[in-house]
């Protein structure tokens, strides 16, 4: 199909699309309410039975705790699969001679930018920490706070140390925090069985409501999960880092 | 009944995990066998979860979160004869293929056995599941890692526009089955198929039931790839990988239309019974469609994997025919016949992998006649074409005659019809192929290039092999066929299958089915045998010619523009496939509205 | 709410990519607003770090390689 | 007003849809289809609001105070990531894909195919 033709055909389908969608959609409730038993019946029951007093990291993590482990792991396999589908630049960069480190280094960094960056690593480091640890008491949880530590990575990058970090080499060491976290969230899983339960069942003591170690298994489940996020996004954006790095660097030579 | 549900899908990803994570210590060797153990050991599993659901359902709730007063809190794997065997067929076919890439390619680390065997447990999790929600992150799950295999081979421009158009028209498929699942939790508030299932049984067909079914409905016609949603399929399938194409040509297609039966016996059965007649109209005419368009497709290809592709949607229509009738023995044919031509098409393309692998190409026309010390995998070749016809004793013969018997019932006899001339397109076409490339038919022998001479290797024919062989055992089984049937009565039982779920009740469920003459049916063994000898002389026919003569230049002229345009049709755009993708949505949408009240 | 809508079809209608990042960054935090007058702080969290910092960077860092790519071609030429 | 959330989720719905097939940009294309994705984190917290509610958190207010619905929010959460790892790994296909033609141009594709 031509570019217009092709545009006049998809605005015809989907007036009669969209006619469809909001006809279906005049059949919900209306906006405000809430009738259905499931998400009232869980706020009722969650505090009392899981001493977590987020609602929401109990569903997560316990009620729906499968939902969760198979989220992981479509970040574990995106990973995988940017690693893989970007592979071919890597091979370059290692075909080609390994010249002073040094021109790596993203450019125009001023000193202050550097200074900056480093100065909020600790925060963001420990407040990534912080998100990861309260999840079953107050909003967050092993997911958002794994993306605040990546991001703290990125910091690093932005402050003109990524040389730094590249030269100890942190791929391997992040390849097994990432899997670790993958895998710790099925062996917690495990756990169940051993018990002699269902998987995923919690077998742990549940703790005061309210405090940091309370909610039984779901902090030791956030903590995978926040494991394997920041080693994940870390790896996502690096994969497309140390693209740019390597790519940019016979552009600045001319 | 033990940890036994939670370990076909915990297994795979532990290991998968593992293999990453311990990737700088691993061998390559070691990382191949291990994969492949995994991979024979979830087939294992999932055959035993298969013989225990044969005696009734199977309920597996994570965390011990059982339904309190018929609601259910937590997630439920909910396991049947049909749920499980497919899972077992993907364990199959993965084991095959993992076996297959062992001399295959350089893999890249551990990196591919891993997002293979995170693949796998994303099937057999989709395949279990019990609970609206978690089908869809499983469903994800196998699309993520299945976008990923499919751009693999990143130095073929082919594969990664084909990994594109795929990610983007299937993401947008599943962002739709979410709106469905969010329509649905609207209304009922529940998640779990048997607690959504009796939420709407008390209720009309209202307009939120229908466009709820719509958005499921092609969600999931959209990962079938079934006839208009079927643009992304041939450039993903073609271009991926052979161990890749294995599985997604055996199982993944076929997992849509189990998705659609899976919901629409467990939820929409109720309020949608009094219109199952228009329905069946809706979906039958979807299945022809799809069924002859794959079919003349297929046979315009040339490029070997293509034509499988082409093939795969073709079949899809086929099941989904069975399906359309809307009743157990439809299905239960329909079940059958997706497993045989499942294992069929796997072995095909471990076929076509040996050819490319030896003779450095797929397209049948370069390779006229270089095929030609490659006997076993010429042997393997025919005899799958002859399995894709239907001749018995193949599986899929048995699930054609379920199907025919059930159409005859149901006062669709023309099915029959149907399935002659589609399987005599699917394999004319694979015949002719053969034809060229392993006896040198219809001109000379096309130019060597630079390959790998020598006989094909044993770890790349043993799977082909063997899953010819399955094809073959599913037909001979005695007494399959009744014990099918009665798994698709209880499949389509939608209390009994709430009552085992919500309340725990396992009662034998379901209606009994009629036991089934052993035996083959005559009728139908003549039709299949009347669809294979047709299919040979189609193909044949055009390279025993030296000369087009009258007639077939005039039937060429007539075909030529039909040809071309539907060649310029499936042009692997991704605007395109997405406009199509509307436009049936509107389609089904507008005949949906009209067929339910 | 009206302005998530008005966002959500700027994304769509800025059809330069680099610009589109931006925009796109500024559709995240205002689904990420519209996520905490729906009462769900976990949700607009993850939606703000993710849909307003890790895509627009992955989109800026994927367009910064396309430029490179390009601009290496143009130096060989 | 009852609706409008609605109707928001099914608009950008079909926009993004719109963005996809005019895209003449993979980039652009991916998005754009991120757009689609975020009109079903609409229609699920809008779904699960309860007018008046507060979030389903338990740690200064009582067990019993009327909260909004933490599946939802569960859910979204799970979508969220789904639609950040499909980027990511869109984008990546996208960069190899320019490597590979040396164009994001959706249109000069097709010369290359077979």
């Amino acid at each position: 199909m031509s570019p217009s033709l092709r545009r006049r055909v998809f605005l015809v389908a989907a007036a009669v699309a969209g006619a469809l969608l909001v006809w279906g959609l005049s059949g919900l409730p209306d906006y405000g309410i809430y009738r259905g038993p499931y998400g009232d019946v869980l706020n009722a029951v969650a505090v009392g039975e899981r001493h977590a007093t987020n609602v929401v990291a109990a569903v997560t993590f316990d009620y729906r705790g499968v939902d969760t482990m198979g989220e992981e792991y479509i970040l574990f396999a995106a990973v995988i699969g940017v690693a893989i589908l970007l592979r071919a630049q890597r091979d370059e960069r290692e075909e080609a001679p390994d010249e002073d480190a040094a021109d790596r280094r993203a450019p125009g960094t001023s000193n202050a930018v550097r200074v900056l960056g480093l100065a909020l690593l600790g925060p963001v480091v420990l407040f990534g920490i912080y998100v990861v640890a309260h999840g079953h008491l107050s909003p967050g949880g092993g997911f958002q706070g794994g993306v605040v530590l990546a991001t703290g990575a990125l910091l690093v990058y932005l402050s003109g140390e990524y040389v730094t970090l590249r030269r100890v080499r942190p791929e391997a060491l992040l390849d097994l925090a990432e899997s670790s976290g993958a895998a710790g969230y099925v062996a917690v899983g495990l756990l169940g069985l051993a018990a002699g339960v269902t998987f995923l069942e919690n077998v742990l003591p549940l703790g005061q409501a309210g405090t940091l170690l309370s909610s039984g298994m779901i902090p030791l489940i956030n903590l995978a999960v926040g494991l394997e996020v920041a080693a994940g996004f870390v790896l996502l954006l690096s994969e497309f880092l140390e693209q740019t790095l390597v790519v940019r660097r016979p552009g600045e030579q001319t | 009944m033990g940890a036994l549900p939670a370990l076909p899908v915990a297994v795979p990803l532990l290991v998968a995990a593992a293999l990453v994570g311990l990737a700088p210590v691993i061998r390559h060797r070691l990382a191949d066998a291990v994969a492949v153990a995994t991979a024979a050991t979830v087939a294992g599993l999932c055959a035993a979860l298969l013989l225990q659901a044969a005696g009734g359902p199977v309920v597996y709730w994570f965390g011990g979160w059982t339904p309190r007063q018929g609601i259910a809190l937590g997630v439920a794997f909910a396991i049947d004869p049909v749920g499980a065997g497919l899972a077992t067929l993907a364990g199959v076919l993965a084991t095959a293929a993992l076996v297959f890439s062992w001399r295959h390619f350089e893999a890249v680390g551990t990196l591919y056995h891993s997002l293979m065997l995170v693949f796998l447990a994303g099937i057999v999790g989709f395949c279990l599941s019990g609970d609206l929600f978690n089908m869809f992150v499983f469903y994800e799950l196998l699309s993520v890692s299945a976008y990923a295999l499919a751009g693999y081979r990143t130095e073929d421009p082919g594969s990664l526009q084909g990994a594109l158009n795929f990610a983007i028209t299937n993401s947008v498929g599943a962002f739709l089955v979410l709106a469905g699942i969010a329509l649905l939790y609207g209304r009922s508030g529940a998640l779990n198929l048997a607690q959504l299932g009796q939420a709407l049984a008390s209720g009309p067909a209202d307009r939120l039931v229908v466009v709820a079914f719509l958005l499921l409905l092609v969600g999931f016609f959209v990962k079938a790839a079934v006839v208009p949603f079927h643009f992304w399929l041939a450039d993903a399938y073609a271009m991926a990988p052979t161990p890749v194409g294995m599985l997604f040509a055996g199982v993944v297609s076929e997992l849509g239309l189990y998705a659609l039966a899976r919901v629409y016996w467990t939820v929409f059965s109720g309020p949608l019974a009094a219109d199952a007649g228009g329905l069946r109209a809706v979906l039958l005419g979807a299945g022809v469609v799809t069924a002859l368009v794959g079919g003349v497709m297929c046979v315009l290809q040339h490029h070997l994997t293509r034509l499988l592709a082409y093939a795969t949607v073709s079949h899809v229509g086929l099941t989904l025919t069975g399906l359309a009738l809307l009743g157990p023995a439809g299905l239960g044919g329909a079940v059958l016949y997706a497993v045989a031509d499942g294992l069929i098409k796997g072995s095909l393309f471990a076929s076509v992998g040996i050819v490319q692998y030896h003779l450095g190409s797929v397209d049948e026309l370069a390779l006229r006649g270089r095929g030609r010390h490659l006997p076993w995998t010429a042997t393997l070749v025919v005899l799958g074409a002859l399995g894709l016809a239907g001749v018995p004793p193949f599986g899929t013969f048995l699930g054609k005659a379920l199907m025919e018997e059930a159409a005859g019932a149901a006062g669709h006899a023309w099915l029959t019809a149907l399935f002659v001339v589609v399987a005599a397109l699917t394999a004319a076409a694979l015949l002719r192929a053969a034809g060229r490339v392993f006896l040198g038919l219809g001109g000379p022998p096309a130019r060597a290039v630079d390959a790998p001479p020598g006989p094909a290797y044993p770890t790349m024919l043993a799977p082909a092999a063997l899953l010819l062989a399955g094809a073959l055992a599913i037909g001979l089984v005695p007494g399959l066929a009744g014990r099918v049937e009665l798994a698709a009565a209880r499949f389509t039982d939608r209390p009994a299958y709430a009552a085992a779920v919500l309340q725990g009740a396992s009662g034998p469920g379901g209606a009994d089915a009629e036991s089934h003459p052993p035996g083959y049916p005559a009728g139908p063994a003549g039709w299949a045998t009347l669809a294979a000898v047709l299919g040979l002389a189609l193909g044949l026919w055009p390279l025993l010619r030296r000369r087009p003569s009258g007639p077939r230049r005039a039937t060429a002229r007539l075909w030529a523009p039909v040809g071309a345009a539907l060649r310029s049709l499936h042009n692997g755009h991704i605007g395109d496939s997405v406009t199509w993708l509307v436009v049936g949505m509107a389609a089904f949408g507008t005949l949906l509205a009209l067929v339910v009240r | 709410m009206l302005l998530v809508a008005a966002g959500g079809t700027a994304v769509v209608l800025t059809r330069e990519p680099l610009n589109q990042a931006i925009v796109a960054s500024f559709y995240g935090l205002l689904l990420g607003v519209m996520f905490l007058v729906f009462q769900s702080p976990d949700v607009a969290l993850s939606q703000i770090t993710v849909g307003a910092v890790a895509l627009p960077l992955m989109i800026l860092l994927a367009l910064a390689k396309v430029r490179a790519l390009g601009g290496r071609k143009e130096d060989r030429e | 007003m009852s609706l409008l959330p609605y109707l928001i989720a099914a608009w950008l719905f079909l926009v993004g849809l719109y963005g996809i097939v005019t895209s003449r940009n993979l980039v652009h294309a991916v998005v754009c289809l991120s757009v689609v994705q975020s009109s079903t984190y609409i229609l699920l917290l809008a779904i699960g609001y309860e007018r008046g509610g507060t979030a389903p958190i338990f740690l200064d207010v009582p067990v019993g105070t009327r909260a909004v619905d933490p599946v939802v929010s569960a859910l979204t959460l799970t979508d969220i990531v789904v639609g950040a790892t499909v980027s990511a790994l869109l984008l990546a296909l996208a960069v190899q894909t320019y490597k590979r033609h040396g164009t994001l141009d959706t249109e000069e594709f097709r010369s290359v195919r077979d």
